[in-house]
């Protein structure tokens, strides 16, 4: 199934990317999916202590299970004020 | 409980805002909070603050803050205005207005509204310094020859 | 800290007060309270309240006040504006704004200064109700056909 | 000596006037003085427990000292705001 990623803030300067387009297979979760992009872009995973994670807008944790078609988005702690 | 959220490229226009206030008879306080860009960023000094929004999920997470307020306390209002892209020092980027029957309950959600903002609203900064205001292009307004 | 204090009979202009802030590159929290005149008190329905104050001796309390605002916090200024006089329902009867570098110490501050306010600065209030109003003469304004 | 006492709020309706001058003893206190004034004014006595007590712009006890010329002010609990 296919899942967007949208990189946000610094996190695009980490991976080069604004957003990739995944293709994962069926029951992926949301935990497997970060650690497969922290292979692919090894700066991200120095983040990974301060990575967050929505899908779609709303926070989700690593055990969310992947839809096909799901807007997911990273990106580091948030700095609003 | 009303509620009104706008995130905008534009300057905050605090007397358009506060013309725009309609309160009931049985509100006794208003309170207004700024949020200013001071000059100040950590061990740097910074000339402005770029900021960025997940504008989509942002209006939802205020949604949710909103929906909290509403439960916790009685007030009549919310209005947030929070400004993206290039907010030079001395400019607000947050202006929040509170009002309700009693102080107590318009400073209490007031600063709730601030402390969950920063917990959960997609937003960032990117401190601007002298040195590096040459690189800004980035964060031109779209469309705009901002 | 600097320190700005008026009591009037003339309505509180907000827009006029907000335009004349200043604030320095340092600040980072810009709060505004309105207490405004609610149309409950008590038990009743009011149309207004008449405010009355012993102003020379409400100015010193103040001064006080701020004294004691800039012993525990590093705020850079205060200004309050007091209306005295009949000030009706949905009309601000006081307009407190405060500017510091961190939001924290600017609500603390804030808040502070109307808990202090109510215990010593010597204001006092009549409500007015609809039957009472034609009863208003010693609310007028010295010299003035208010 | 010379004492002028201000009434404020309702402290006027209840006295029925604004000011009185009082000529006191040398020695007076401000308690004594009140005292008295309740004595004359026997509404102002029933408010004894909510009366607040003002020597020109400060706060004072029942024990302050007057001095000739002093301003004396007493009022009802302050409502400010």
């Amino acid at each position: 199934m296919k899942v967007l990623v949208t990189f946000h803030s610094y996190f695009r300067d980490l991976t080069g990317a604004t957003q990739v387009l995944e293709d994962v297979p069926s029951g992926t979760t949301l935990g497997e999916l970060v650690h497969s992009l922290q292979k692919r872009f090894p700066k991200l995973k120095s983040m990974e202590r301060s990575t967050l994670m929505a899908v779609d807008v709303e926070y989700q944790t690593r055990d969310y299970q992947l839809h096909d078609g799901d807007e997911v988005s990273l990106f580091p702690p948030v700095q609003g004020g | 409980m009303k509620r009104w959220l706008r995130i905008q490229w534009d300057p905050i226009d605090e007397a358009a805002l506060a013309h725009e206030r309609t309160i009931s008879r049985g509100i006794g306080a208003v309170i207004y909070f700024l949020g200013v860009v001071r000059e100040r960023e950590g061990e740097a000094n910074i000339s402005a603050i770029d900021y960025e929004a997940f504008e989509k999920m942002a209006a939802r997470q205020f949604e949710k803050i909103f929906e909290a307020v509403e439960r916790r306390w009685p007030i009549e209002s919310v209005r947030v205005v929070h400004r993206i892209g290039c907010v030079h020092v001395n400019e607000p980027s947050l202006w929040i207005e509170v009002t309700a029957p009693h102080r107590g309950e318009a400073f209490a959600a007031c600063q709730f509204i601030i402390d969950e903002m920063k917990k959960v609203v997609p937003i960032w900064k990117r401190p601007i310094t002298e040195t590096s205001s040459a690189n800004l292009d980035r964060t031109a307004r779209p469309g705009t020859n901002h």
